[in-house]
């Protein structure tokens, strides 16, 4: 098991053929990613590392069953190649692509909300079901399988806490950036209800970062969880973002510190990390915990005592 | 991109939202001649990308062309949060009647639009409590249809039957046509004034996405940063200056972050958040240690963990400033991710050990520091 | 029982205050509708034959409960009346108005469908739960309770049908009219599915006529019914009607004839009448037939002989 | 409403959308000055509101001004389906590569716009095989976007790195755009002409919503109707001549030709076909009269069943009629719903007594067409 993708994930990249696509296509077939198309209306009917090439979406689709895209067209198409691939009725898409349009992203996000599909980003560094299938641009060799699910806003730093993960022998079920555009497909809830429900996961970490309350929210669905979660927030010592004008005030009152983040966290019973790599160790006590005393749902978040903080 | 109060007008009076007659000059003469032109007692308005305008003293009154000179005079002068006046506007004092508030931003976590609107509009609209607050989403299909606007207007007590009613509905669809059209993250005005039977946008707040700015041809350009900012931004870099002796070189916000968060737990003091993107070349990792060394630190973290960026590539531009340019202060390199191994090698011929871990790389850092 | 409306169903008015809003708000409420609320920005305050008067739906739904709305508002305001109401969560919308563009049609059905609301017309009769609750503009009289379902296109003729079922004692569960215009929100096959469902219908008697496909799809759906159904196809020495140039002409390809009609239905097992008055008599026979054989699915559609024609 | 060729063209043209050099004129002077304007072989296009203008010789070509003048003066004086020639059209004759078909139109049972398309255009476009005929639907909401209008072209065997491909989904943008934002019911290009590397429609044929002409007040006007037939639109009436003898008239096209059905039932022959739709007044119900004694009719029948129509007003105006005019024929009444009894005692104070049911009065209008 893992989350939203697997081993028998049917994957298209739209636009194989430039330099991003090109070079990801080759590291993700080397992670073992089934990539059964790609799209690029110049190199149509060729093969590109022995995957077939299409005019578009829709030609692959007339070829191969395709469950999920992953999207490296430029920002100026990436709105019009993200809607062509949920018409196609392709029901994951992560959409790797910085820089697009906020109104663009509203619209990929709204119209998947209508098809009921799953969008990942856009700016998303991607998802990984550790040894089953990668989509994105994370490097291969970090990620390995295990019992830690992590979802993320920002990408290096995943690749960093992950990275530190692995190093101390805890692999992951599934790694998914949320991408760190101020709107994007799945948030931190709708990662989180899916490793709820996943039996091959059994401790989720969040990683954050101050402005928006994207955190705040997470915590609100962590206060349901069985599992335990364990977050680490970047920006504590960072300098604070810009905001928008007196209608983002209206609308963040007094969210977005880091401060208010942690604190909404730990009273859902999230541990937060201080610091990245804190976050293994927190894991693993959460694992043992979890050996030692056969594990209960809630048993952790009534523990008192911090740890080794 | 924010935009000055009076290209917000003009853009508004381009979709035939009403805004008060007047416009902007750049000399205390020319403001004499519109108040002349108006013909009746003026406003001018100090020009400057700040939302503290007001009460910084930047807006004056004058009942005629030479008070409305005088008071030009004085705002020329003006400094306000750092921004020298450059511009200023000159316009029709209203009769205000009642001011409103009216705005278009996006809510990032409902992820879509949201029209927000208070009868109880003016300076401190951020002290108005939840209850005068009207907040609506606006799904981006269904788009700002007759009946939204007409039940924000309803929700902020105005009468439907009423000639204001009638006028501001047209204000948000049109308010909603420039959001959508121009790309805005904001739109917003503050106060949206009552003035007999007229509805006007006495100010104006437009806020243009920065990653739609090439689809929008026909808006001015406004340029918001410092000289350094825009060379570090046009190399795709994030820079921001702090206060401590550490420079800091990551690639992505996050990390940057992280970075800053493990030097600060080890004691250190970082001098600049510098967020060096994705795929940052070799001119790019030059400005990036040019704009760091200009802060004088006294030790340097470069903390790379390649994805989109290749570890090669960051090693090569590095090597290469480190061979043509030279660093004078010791830097600590941690670079793991893509192409690692060919990036320790290239690092290794200019004499430099990568490390593996960032804690180690930043305590390092902090160590040097302390050192120097 | 009956279908999509009840003695239950909370009603609401949009333009109550206008000549036929009034008119049939009083002649709704005298056939027993439960009309909670209405809305007329001119008449906001007041009350109208007792019933509460709003600004706007939303202005109604902060203080009713609303189920159901029907709508009177003149054409070139429809499209947002309507939407109106589905916005704010009413999940049946009937359209009486007539002359709506259909590019409005087509907008409130395509939200409508978003929304998973039912939208009966626009230019409809409107529905009828017989001694329940009607909501549209029908005579009062000559609808009474029973057993039979009546979906159809036009309203007159309805009128004519279901007055002739009355005077023959055949009662009716519901009555519905999908609507003359070309772009409509429930279809004939919408409606025979409920009626399938519905406990209280034990036959349903089906009103087109020519042009169009809508028949031809009905008898798709008819095929795998349980439930008899009569139909009465208008038109059968009417002139041709009008035909949108080449891509009209590709669209339908042949269908829209009566003959081509009635050759569908009666393929898919369901009695066509060959005059109005004639669908009295067939679902007595059908209706009879169910008692003295012991109704069972799909019976009728096996006899080889044509009723009395 | 459907509209002219040369009025297609010219909505065409102010969307961007590629047509051929020319314009209409009304005499043969003005197509030889259109002909010497152009400069090169012209085809002449009698504009008639029909489809069948090709096969009926309303097409011409010249090779100069002369020719151009004379295929003029032939048009001129042609009448084609009953439709004299008042305009025609002078324009380019174009190289004509390959011929494509384009339309948009509303699939009523898909309740949204269908896309069709073909690299099979030409004349005979209905008789061209399904497999070669694309068509797509269009999400209103979504629109048209331009993977959608790059995906037709691919279905259509048009290489997309082609010219002829960017210029096509150019072409399938524009007419969406017409026809959304035209309220059209139908916008055809047959054929689509590829001529050298331009993409040009040949023709257009137009086809405005009723319902939405108020709201389009840019467009031109065509009146359709003869001036019998706008009599009867106008007062919201539908009239049709059919070849019996028996006047019709009810309300409601279903329960009309219920009226046909029935009357056909008892061996009655229908003069014609009147629906009176919902409430029509004295001036509508005296119109209606008058346009059914038009046709010298041997009886008449006038069967209401009341909804939104009530059958006091029906009375009312049929009383008034009778009175005022005179009613040469025997007319059967049937009346039944809305106001039914005060409809009936309107009726019985001019001695006409009311039939409860449609067959009652259909069999009795037919005896009496039989009779006289």
């Amino acid at each position: 098991m893992a989350i939203i993708i697997n081993e028998d994930t049917n994957v298209i990249v739209q636009g194989i053929s430039g330099k991003q696509g090109l070079f990801h296509t080759k590291q993700m077939l080397a992670y073992g990613t089934k990539i059964v198309a790609g799209t690029s209306s110049s190199k149509a009917g060729t093969t590109i590392e022995g995957v077939p090439v299409y005019d578009n979406v829709q030609a692959a689709c007339e070829n191969h069953q395709i469950d999920a895209s992953v999207i490296f067209i430029p920002a100026a198409g990436a709105k019009d190649a993200a809607l062509e691939a949920l018409e196609a009725g392709i029901k994951t898409v992560v959409v790797v692509t910085e820089h697009i349009p906020v109104h663009d992203e509203m619209i990929i996000v709204a119209y998947a909300k209508r098809v009921g599909a799953a969008v990942i980003g856009p700016n998303t560094f991607g998802i990984v079901s550790s040894g089953k299938c990668k989509m994105g641009i994370p490097p291969n060799q970090f990620f390995v399988p295990g019992p830690v699910g992590v979802v993320a806003r920002s990408g290096t730093l995943s690749y960093e806490i992950v990275g530190n993960l692995t190093a101390q022998s805890i692999g992951q079920s599934t790694v998914v950036g949320m991408g760190g555009d101020r709107v994007v497909g799945l948030t931190f809830v709708d990662v989180l209800k899916r490793f709820e429900q996943d039996p091959e996961t059994k401790a989720v970490v969040l990683i954050g970062e101050i402005g928006g309350n994207a955190e705040e929210e997470a915590a609100e669905y962590i206060k349901e969880m069985t599992k335990p979660v364990v977050a680490y927030l970047a920006g504590k010592s960072a300098p604070p973002g810009k905001r928008m004008g007196h209608a983002g005030a209206i609308i963040e009152r007094g969210k977005g510190t880091y401060s208010g983040k942690v604190e909404a966290l730990e009273a859902a019973g999230a541990m937060v990390a201080s610091v990245p790599w804190e976050v293994g160790s927190l894991i693993k006590k959460v694992l043992d915990l979890d050996k030692q005393f056969n594990w209960e749902p809630g048993a952790l978040r009534m523990r008192e005592e911090r740890l080794d903080r | 991109m924010k935009m000055f109060e009076y290209m917000g007008k003009e853009l508004f009076a381009t979709f035939g939202l009403p805004v008060p007659r007047g416009r902007m000059v750049k000399s205390p003469a020319e403001a004499a001649k519109v108040a002349a032109e108006i013909g009746s007692p003026v406003v001018i308005k100090s020009q400057v990308l700040s939302g503290k305008r007001g009460k910084a003293g930047g807006i004056k009154f004058a009942d005629d062309p030479e008070g409305a000179k005088a008071a030009a005079q004085e705002l020329f002068g003006m400094t306000i949060q750092g921004l020298p006046v450059d511009i200023v506007l000159v316009e029709e004092k209203l009769q205000i009647d009642k001011e409103l508030y009216l705005s278009i931003t996006i809510d990032g976590s409902a992820k879509m639009p949201v029209l927000i609107a208070s009868a109880h509009g003016g300076m401190d609209i951020e002290e108005v409590d939840e209850e005068y607050i009207i907040k609506k989403h606006i799904d981006v299909e269904l788009g700002m249809q007759d009946f939204i606007a007409r039940d924000v207007v309803r929700r902020m007590g105005i009468p439907l039957t009423s000639t204001h009613a009638q006028e501001l509905i047209k204000v948000i669809k049109s308010l909603y046509k420039i959001f959508t059209q121009k790309d805005a993250e904001l739109v917003e005005i503050n106060p949206l004034v009552l003035s007999g039977d007229k509805v006007i946008a006495a100010d104006a707040k437009v806020t243009i996405d920065d990653e739609a700015i090439y689809r929008q041809p026909d808006l001015p350009w406004v340029e918001e940063h410092t000289a350094t900012e825009k060379a570090a931004h046009d190399l795709g870099l994030s820079f921001v200056e702090l206060d401590g002796d550490i420079g800091v070189m990551a690639n992505g916000a996050g990390i940057t972050m992280g970075t800053l968060d493990t030097l600060t737990y080890y004691g250190g003091k970082p001098a600049n958040f510098l967020d060096a993107g994705g795929g940052t070349g070799e001119e790019g990792t030059a400005k990036a240690l040019e704009l760091i060394l200009a802060r004088n630190p006294k030790s340097i973290i470069i903390n790379i963990f390649g994805g989109i960026t290749r570890c090669d590539d960051v090693a090569r531009a590095f090597a290469s400033v480190k061979k043509n340019i030279g660093i004078p202060v010791p830097v600590v390199i941690r670079l793991v991710g893509t192409n690692q191994e060919e990036g320790r090698a290239i690092l290794k011929e200019v004499g430099i050990e990568a490390y593996d871990f960032m804690q180690d790389a930043a305590r390092k850092a902090v160590e040097l520091a302390k050192v120097q």
